[in-house]
């Protein structure tokens, strides 16, 4: 946790880390837990059962005909296929294969680099990079962003992919390019890293290490120049963001002809201790926690992804996924705590929001439950979700998590109009 | 020139006809729950009084007073401004539909509206001549829309606030106005 | 279902009582409660206009044509005030000085109007005179009240009604909350008053 | 058409029957209204002026015509004679006119004291010079046949303290004054007469 | 504190959870998880910190009685509080110091000679009506104390007439009011105060705010701790210099300088701890400059030319008033949409 200063008049500064520390190779685990998204139609996934064998970089379907897929990244026998719901509502069929023994690779993977490879295989590389909107009609994508700085504090996971996969960076831009036909690609890093970086081929940007600088709706504005508007996703500006730890997984498939199943997680103790680790997609966390040596009690909080904008979970036993950069064990001395206080109007939050969002009369709204109100002139739908406004809320306000509930609850009424229409 | 600024400013400020004078407190609690619909009254208000404090001045000016008629003021004001905002509404309707649209349903609520009609009466006795008269009749309802405003303000925020079940609505707005009326009271003895 | 007689008086002393559950009429509350006095007075010449145009526009409903309605009220309600007007002025001069312009102002007062055009257009006159008579007590105790209120804190006395008499309250060392007789007290004991009438209300 | 004629007929019956209420009270209460007005606001500072007196000022009254102005004057009876006058004249405040009432004795032309009636002064300042009987009691006695003046302006008079103003606009409303007392002294006495008794 | 509550909260959006058996109970709860460890109960302990020099100056000067009107003051506003809360079965909210604050500044505003049930009516406007019948921190629309101070100043005269109200007291210097002998005697009256002493406390006035070097010191405390912004202290400086100065320019014989109404009256305590209050002042960095420099033009008016002695509680609660407007000024968010643009 970053106190306030003791001049508490400066705008505080949220900084990075910014010196990856060394990785730790963790063994194949004993079960494997892959979370594959419940088709559109609804169907059940059919496809799988338990008892089902398995095979390294095998692509695991629901039904024949779902498009969804995940990649096993290990080899064994599926033990369970289970109904999950995340907390954003989303259903998924959490996956869970018993390892057993040597790894057993599904060469399905050919090594044409074009879209529709893309599209088959990389969906569920890590770093979670995403190929649909270069196949939207609708969507003219110009741009790709490599982003070689962590999207929360304390993670450096991407970051450990630049300084030591430069190569396979350089191998996944000359991919990307003939996948994609985009005309720029730029790879954004820190200082630090602007040796390693130089050598991939992709236009650079130095980052600032001050939180959030590091989002993509920031790096839009400070170092392309363009602004996001309310509501758009950068896709619509015709820019894609693409973590360097997938830009790496890509090239090192073309290059060794196997996909990567192996993600890198900065994992930090009660202690503030961070250890970055290498281990495979769909690890329970106990296995990692027991790697690294944290224990976990009772009413402590873990926390996949970072400080700022991760989730945090009840279970030891959920998994990594595809996308998880890095886990924060908290114990309950550490925690911030919320309170029903309402906004008293000291301004603080207004003055932390990086895009100048009126959060002192925003939260007024979210409290009382006026979506429309918000959005239409509170700007809640500029929110980039940094959190600062809730980390530097002297009420303790949960503004971060109004303004997403706030967001969620306007998506759905203006679904129901569109339905209606 | 300068007594007319002096009698503006108090008209607006010092005897401010809503937070001193106590005149068009239905309106003032009725239309500002939000600060649209209290523009839209602010300005409907400053419209008609100012044709209404002219036409009554004259009705006062060639009729009523030379004919020692001054006992039925009242009932001719009245019926004076009744007629007045019906033709404005009928005028408006016809050739500025925008303007009416915007004014449009605030116009009949003016009619019953003691401020129009206190003005109209204060700019009597207060023996105004015409330009006196007309200032006042500006001035008054400007005192009224930028009251009217300031309070459509804090109470947006204050209906979306947590404000106890018994105190909500009227009851916490006539507080709220009280505590402006409290505040108008600075500017006493500046003119 | 039909009210009776009696209970179209006693709608109007609390279940309708103007202007805590009729949030309309508050000029005059506000302006003339400074003295219970002045406060009681200006009830009596509100339910005087209130109860005869009652009866009139009742009796006339009939041949009063729709169209031209609300100006005939108006007519009639003007009518009456101006005859208040001059009774008063020949009867209780120094109160008509006290309620200034607020006596010609009953002309606009919401509360009559409203009478006039929900009740009394559509009622016979029995019953439109019981409703004027109770909304006029309901408006005069209400006046009454929060009057003795702000007197009795801002001045620390109570005036007795159509006579010289004013009672002392308090002792000699009482110092006046004047606050509460000067225009934002006025607002601010309305409210509070109403906060409380919900909250006995309520229960 | 018959509904325009009923509208018409009947707005114009309702008018015509208010007026002649209107036009029935109204002479029903002029008298009491005029009496009433004079006794609450010009009333008191008769009263005090006239102390002593034996009749009722307000009561015996009369008017003298001064070009276009009617002036009201009002009798005091000392001793069985009609040897005091009272008028009202103004003077300029600071908040707008101040109405003075002015006694005069009409065989020595001196002041038998003065009252302030109606005024928009300040309260605790202006309004002093009608509150604080230790301003107006100052003119008791003084002869009309001079300006009358606050002391800094060189006369004799204390200004209320905070409250200049208002003190020379009714020093100057009483020098006026003495103008038009002049001008219709005659007069005056003659119609005083008719209240000896 | 009673009423900060951990937030635990069932996920209830998890039908199934894997191997939920015999597991260990985590807490569950959103982002973010790091906070500035900021809270309003050690805000408001700042500012009464804050405020302490110049609390003691007065008790020093004026003894007991100050002691007595300090101590009254936030012992009826904590008991206000408590009893509302009891009454509408609220969380108890004596803890965030919001109260205790509000009793200081109160105190601070009054004479020393303040009787009993001054600052026990005081303290009930600033407490029930001011704040919570709004509904309680945050929803005040008016700096509390300040409209307690003017409902008092107007009804209670010669309470709050200092130069009366402290007449038997002897402090060895001019005990005078001196806005008062400015307004009634014009600059002639005012050559016994010098900036120096008006600046040490040498001048009758209330108790916690004659003391002008303890007010700055706790002023600038709090700007720098970051519990008040320095725009608006800065900006009703600034309004209140340059307002006098005209007048001062205009007619020094009538009017004092810039100085005089800086150190002199309630222009300190104004500007560093009740111009600043949270609820009813501004967000934004403009309508902060606004607020201030109109609240300073405001105190000068009616100093000089309006009915009041002291114009600073009508100046900042004019201004608390517009705040709802001024603030709507503010920058264009990043990313906004403007309609028809
Ligand atoms: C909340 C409250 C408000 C009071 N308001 C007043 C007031 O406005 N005027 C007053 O003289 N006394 C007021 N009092 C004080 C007492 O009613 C009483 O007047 C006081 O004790 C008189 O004491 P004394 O005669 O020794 O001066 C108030 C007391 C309380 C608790
Ligand atoms: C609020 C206020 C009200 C005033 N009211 C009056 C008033 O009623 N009568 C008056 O003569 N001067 C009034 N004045 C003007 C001043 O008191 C002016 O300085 C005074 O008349 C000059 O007289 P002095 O030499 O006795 O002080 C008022 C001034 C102010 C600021
Ligand atoms: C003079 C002073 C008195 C304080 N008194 C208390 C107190 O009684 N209770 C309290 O919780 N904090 C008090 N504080 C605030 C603490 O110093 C500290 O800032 C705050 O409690 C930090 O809260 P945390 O450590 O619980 O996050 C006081 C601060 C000051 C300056
Ligand atoms: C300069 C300053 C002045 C304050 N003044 C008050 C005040 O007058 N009354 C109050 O209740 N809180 C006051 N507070 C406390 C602050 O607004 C907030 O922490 C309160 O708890 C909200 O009422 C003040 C805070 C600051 C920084
Ligand atoms: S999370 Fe808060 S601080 Fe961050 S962009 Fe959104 S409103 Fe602004
Ligand atoms: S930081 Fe919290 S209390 Fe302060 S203005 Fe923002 S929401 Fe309100
Ligand atoms: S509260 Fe917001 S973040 Fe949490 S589950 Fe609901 S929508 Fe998602
Ligand atoms: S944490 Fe999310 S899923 Fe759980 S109860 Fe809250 S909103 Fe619902
Ligand atoms: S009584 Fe309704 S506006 Fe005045």
């Amino acid at each position: 946790m970053i106190k306030r200063s003791f001049l508490g008049f400066v705008t505080p500064k949220l900084k990075h880390n910014i010196v990856p520390g060394p990785v730790q190779e963790l063994p194949v685990p004993s079960k494997v837990t892959l979370l594959l998204k419940e088709p559109q139609n609804g169907g059940n996934a059919s496809s799988l059962k338990a008892g089902d064998t398995v095979r390294t970089g095998q692509r695991l379907f629901a039904s024949p005909d779902s498009a969804e897929y995940v990649i096993s990244s290990v080899t064994g026998t599926i033990s369970d296929v289970a109904p999950y719901m995340d907390s954003y509502g989303r259903k998924y069929a959490a996956v869970t294969i018993e390892t057993g023994g040597q790894d057993d690779w599904e060469d399905e993977f050919n090594k044409e680099p074009s879209l529709d490879t893309a599209l088959k295989f990389f969906e569920y590389a890590p770093g979670n990079p995403s190929f649909r909107p270069f196949a939207d009609p609708e969507k003219t994508i110009r741009t790709i962003v490599i982003n070689g700085m962590d999207q929360d504090l304390l993670i450096t996971a991407n970051q450990y992919v630049v300084q030591n996969e430069a190569a396979d960076i350089k191998e996944g831009v000359k991919a990307l390019e003939k996948i994609t036909g985009a005309d720029r690609i730029v790879i954004t890093v820190p200082e630090n890293l602007v040796q390693q970086a130089n050598t991939t081929g992709a236009e650079l940007k130095t980052l600032s290490t001050t939180y959030p600088d590091s989002l993509p709706h920031m790096i839009m504005k400070n170092m392309l120049g363009q602004v996001v508007s309310a509501g758009d996703t950068p896709e619509d500006t015709g820019v894609v963001f693409i973590n360097a730890e997938a830009a790496s997984a890509i090239g090192a498939a073309f290059e060794t002809g196997r996909l990567r199943v192996t993600k890198i997680v900065t994992v930090v103790g009660k202690d503030g201790n961070t250890t970055n680790i290498r281990t495979r997609i769909g690890t329970p966390l106990r296995d990692i926690l027991q790697a690294c040596n944290v224990s976990i009690n009772e009413r402590d909080r873990l926390i996949l992804g970072g400080p700022m904008r991760g989730t945090a979970t009840y279970s030891e036993d959920l998994a990594i996924g595809p996308d998880t950069d890095g886990i924060v064990v908290q114990d309950e001395a550490n925690s911030s705590q919320v309170t029903d206080y309402p906004c008293i109007n000291c301004g603080e939050c207004v003055r932390i929001c990086p895009v100048k969002i009126p959060v002192n009369m925003l939260v007024r709204f979210l409290e009382a439950r006026l979506y429309e109100d918000a959005a239409s002139m509170y700007d809640m739908e500029c929110c980039i979700e940094c959190g600062l406004c809730s980390y530097a809320c002297i009420s303790r306000i949960p503004i971060f998590q109004y303004i997403k509930l706030g967001k969620y609850e306007l998506s759905l009424t203006e679904t129901a109009e569109a339905a209606n229409e | 020139m300068g007594d007319y600024i002096l009698l503006a400013i108090g008209a607006i400020l010092v005897n401010n006809i809503l937070l001193i004078q106590y005149l068009g407190n239905c309106p003032f609690l009725g239309t500002s729950k939000k600060m649209d619909t209290a523009v839209g009254m602010a300005m409907a208000v400053v419209f008609v009084l100012a044709m209404a404090g002219i036409v009554t001045w004259i009705f006062e000016a060639v009729f009523l007073k030379p004919l020692g008629l001054e006992y039925i003021r009242t009932i001719v004001f009245i019926v004076v401004i009744a007629a007045l905002v019906q033709f404005v509404e009928i005028f408006l309707k016809k050739n500025i539909p925008a303007l009416y649209a915007g004014l449009g349903i605030f116009l009949p609520l003016i009619t019953t509206n003691c401020a129009v009609m206190g003005v109209c009466l204060i700019n009597i006795k207060e023996e105004y001549n015409f330009l006196e008269m007309f200032v006042s009749s500006l001035a008054y309802p400007a005192g009224f829309g930028l009251a009217l405003i300031l309070f459509a303000g804090l109470r947006e925020r204050i209906i979306i606030g947590r404000v106890p079940a018994p105190m909500q609505d009227v009851a916490i707005a006539l507080v709220t106005a009280g505590f402006m009326s409290l505040s108008f009271l600075g500017f006493k003895g500046m003119i | 279902m039909a009210k009776t007689i009696v209970q179209e008086f006693t709608k109007g002393l609390w279940e309708e009582i103007p202007p805590f559950r009729l949030v309309l009429g508050l000029c005059p509350v506000l302006a003339v409660t400074k003295t219970v006095a002045n406060g009681i007075g200006m009830g009596i010449a509100a339910t005087f206009v209130l109860v005869c145009s009652n009866i009139l526009v009742s009796a006339l409903r009939n041949i009063i044509p729709s169209k031209v309605r609300v100006p005939c009220f108006i007519i009639i309600i003007a009518t009456f005030v101006v005859v208040v007007e001059l009774v008063m002025q020949a009867v209780a001069y120094p109160l008509f000085l006290q309620l200034g312009i607020f006596i010609p102002l009953i002309v606009v007062n919401c509360i009559i109007l409203g009478r006039a055009e929900a009740f009394a257009s559509k009622n016979g006159v029995a019953a439109s005179t019981a409703d004027g008579l109770g909304i006029g007590v309901g408006f005069t105790i209400a006046l009454g009240a929060l009057a003795a209120i702000r007197e009795a804190f801002g001045a620390g006395t109570l005036s007795v009604p159509f006579s010289d008499t004013i009672v002392q309250l308090f002792g000699p060392s009482f110092k006046p909350f004047t606050f509460m007789v000067e225009a934002p007290g006025a607002f601010v004991c309305l409210g509070l008053m109403l906060g409380v009438m919900n909250l006995v209300g309520k229960k | 058409m018959r509904d325009i004629i009923r509208m018409i007929v009947v707005l114009a019956v309702l008018a015509a029957c208010s007026g002649g209420l209107l036009a029935a009270v109204k002479s029903g209460t002029a008298e009491k209204i005029e009496y009433q007005q004079l006794k609450f606001v010009k009333g008191p500072a008769i009263k005090e002026i006239m102390k002593g007196c034996s009749n009722d000022p307000i009561v015996d009254r009369f008017k003298i015509k001064d070009g276009e102005i009617e002036r009201g004057f009002y009798v005091g009876v000392f001793d069985g004679k009609a040897n005091a006058v009272a008028y009202e004249t103004s003077g300029k405040g600071f908040g707008g006119p101040v109405g003075i009432m002015v006694g005069v004795n009409i065989h020595t032309d001196k002041l038998l004291g003065i009252g302030v009636t109606t005024h928009s002064e300040t309260p605790g300042l202006g309004s002093r010079a009608k509150d604080d009987p230790s301003f107006g009691v100052q003119f008791k006695g003084m002869a009309m046949n001079k300006p009358f003046k606050v002391k800094t302006d060189g006369g004799e008079i204390d200004a209320v303290s905070g409250a200049t103003i208002t003190s020379k606009g009714v020093c100057a409303g009483i020098t006026q004054s003495a103008e038009f007392y002049k001008k219709l002294k005659p007069q005056i006495i003659e119609q005083a007469k008719a209240f000896a008794k | 504190m009673s009423s900060e509550k951990k937030l635990i909260v069932p996920h209830a959006l998890f039908p199934s959870r894997p191997g939920a058996a015999g597991e260990k109970k985590l807490v569950v709860a959103h982002a973010p998880y790091w906070h500035d460890g900021s809270k309003i109960s050690t805000k408001n302990y700042h500012i009464m910190l804050a405020a302490l020099p110049a609390v003691l100056m007065g008790i020093s000067q004026y003894g007991a009685p100050a002691v007595g009107v300090i101590a009254l003051s936030m012992a009826c506003a904590m008991i206000w509080e408590l009893v509302w809360n009891l009454l509408l079965r609220r969380p108890h909210s004596i803890g965030d110091g919001s109260a205790a604050a509000t009793g200081l500044l109160l105190g601070m505003l009054m004479p020393a000679t303040a009787p009993w049930w001054v600052v026990a009516l005081g303290t009930f406007i600033a407490i029930v009506v001011g704040k919570q019948i709004f509904g309680g921190i945050g929803f005040n629309p008016l700096n509390p104390p300040l409209l307690a101070l003017a409902m008092l100043v107007i009804s209670f005269k010669g309470i709050f007439d200092f130069d009366e109200a402290l007449r038997h007291y002897d402090l060895g210097f001019a005990m005078s009011y001196p806005l008062g002998q400015v307004k009634y005697f014009g600059t002639a009256a005012i050559d016994k105060f010098s900036v120096g002493g008006l600046l040490m406390g040498q001048q009758a006035g209330a108790v916690g705010s004659t003391f002008g070097l303890g007010l700055i010191i706790g002023g600038l405390y709090l700007i720098i701790r970051g519990y008040i912004r320095w725009e608006i202290p800065l900006s009703f400086l600034v309004g209140v210099f340059v307002t006098a100065l005209i007048f001062n320019l205009s007619d020094p014989a009538k009017y004092a300088g810039p100085f005089f109404h800086l150190f002199a009256g309630y222009t300190l305590i104004a500007a560093f701890f009740l111009a600043p209050e949270d609820s009813s002042s501004p967000a934004n960095f403009i309508p902060m400059l606004i607020f201030g420099a109109l609240a300073g033009l405001m105190t000068v008016l009616i100093r000089n030319i309006g009915a009041y002695v002291d114009g600073v509680p009508f100046s900042i609660l004019l201004m608390n008033l517009a705040n709802p407007l001024l603030d709507k000024i503010r920058p264009k968010a990043i990313g906004k949409v403007v309609e028809n643009a």
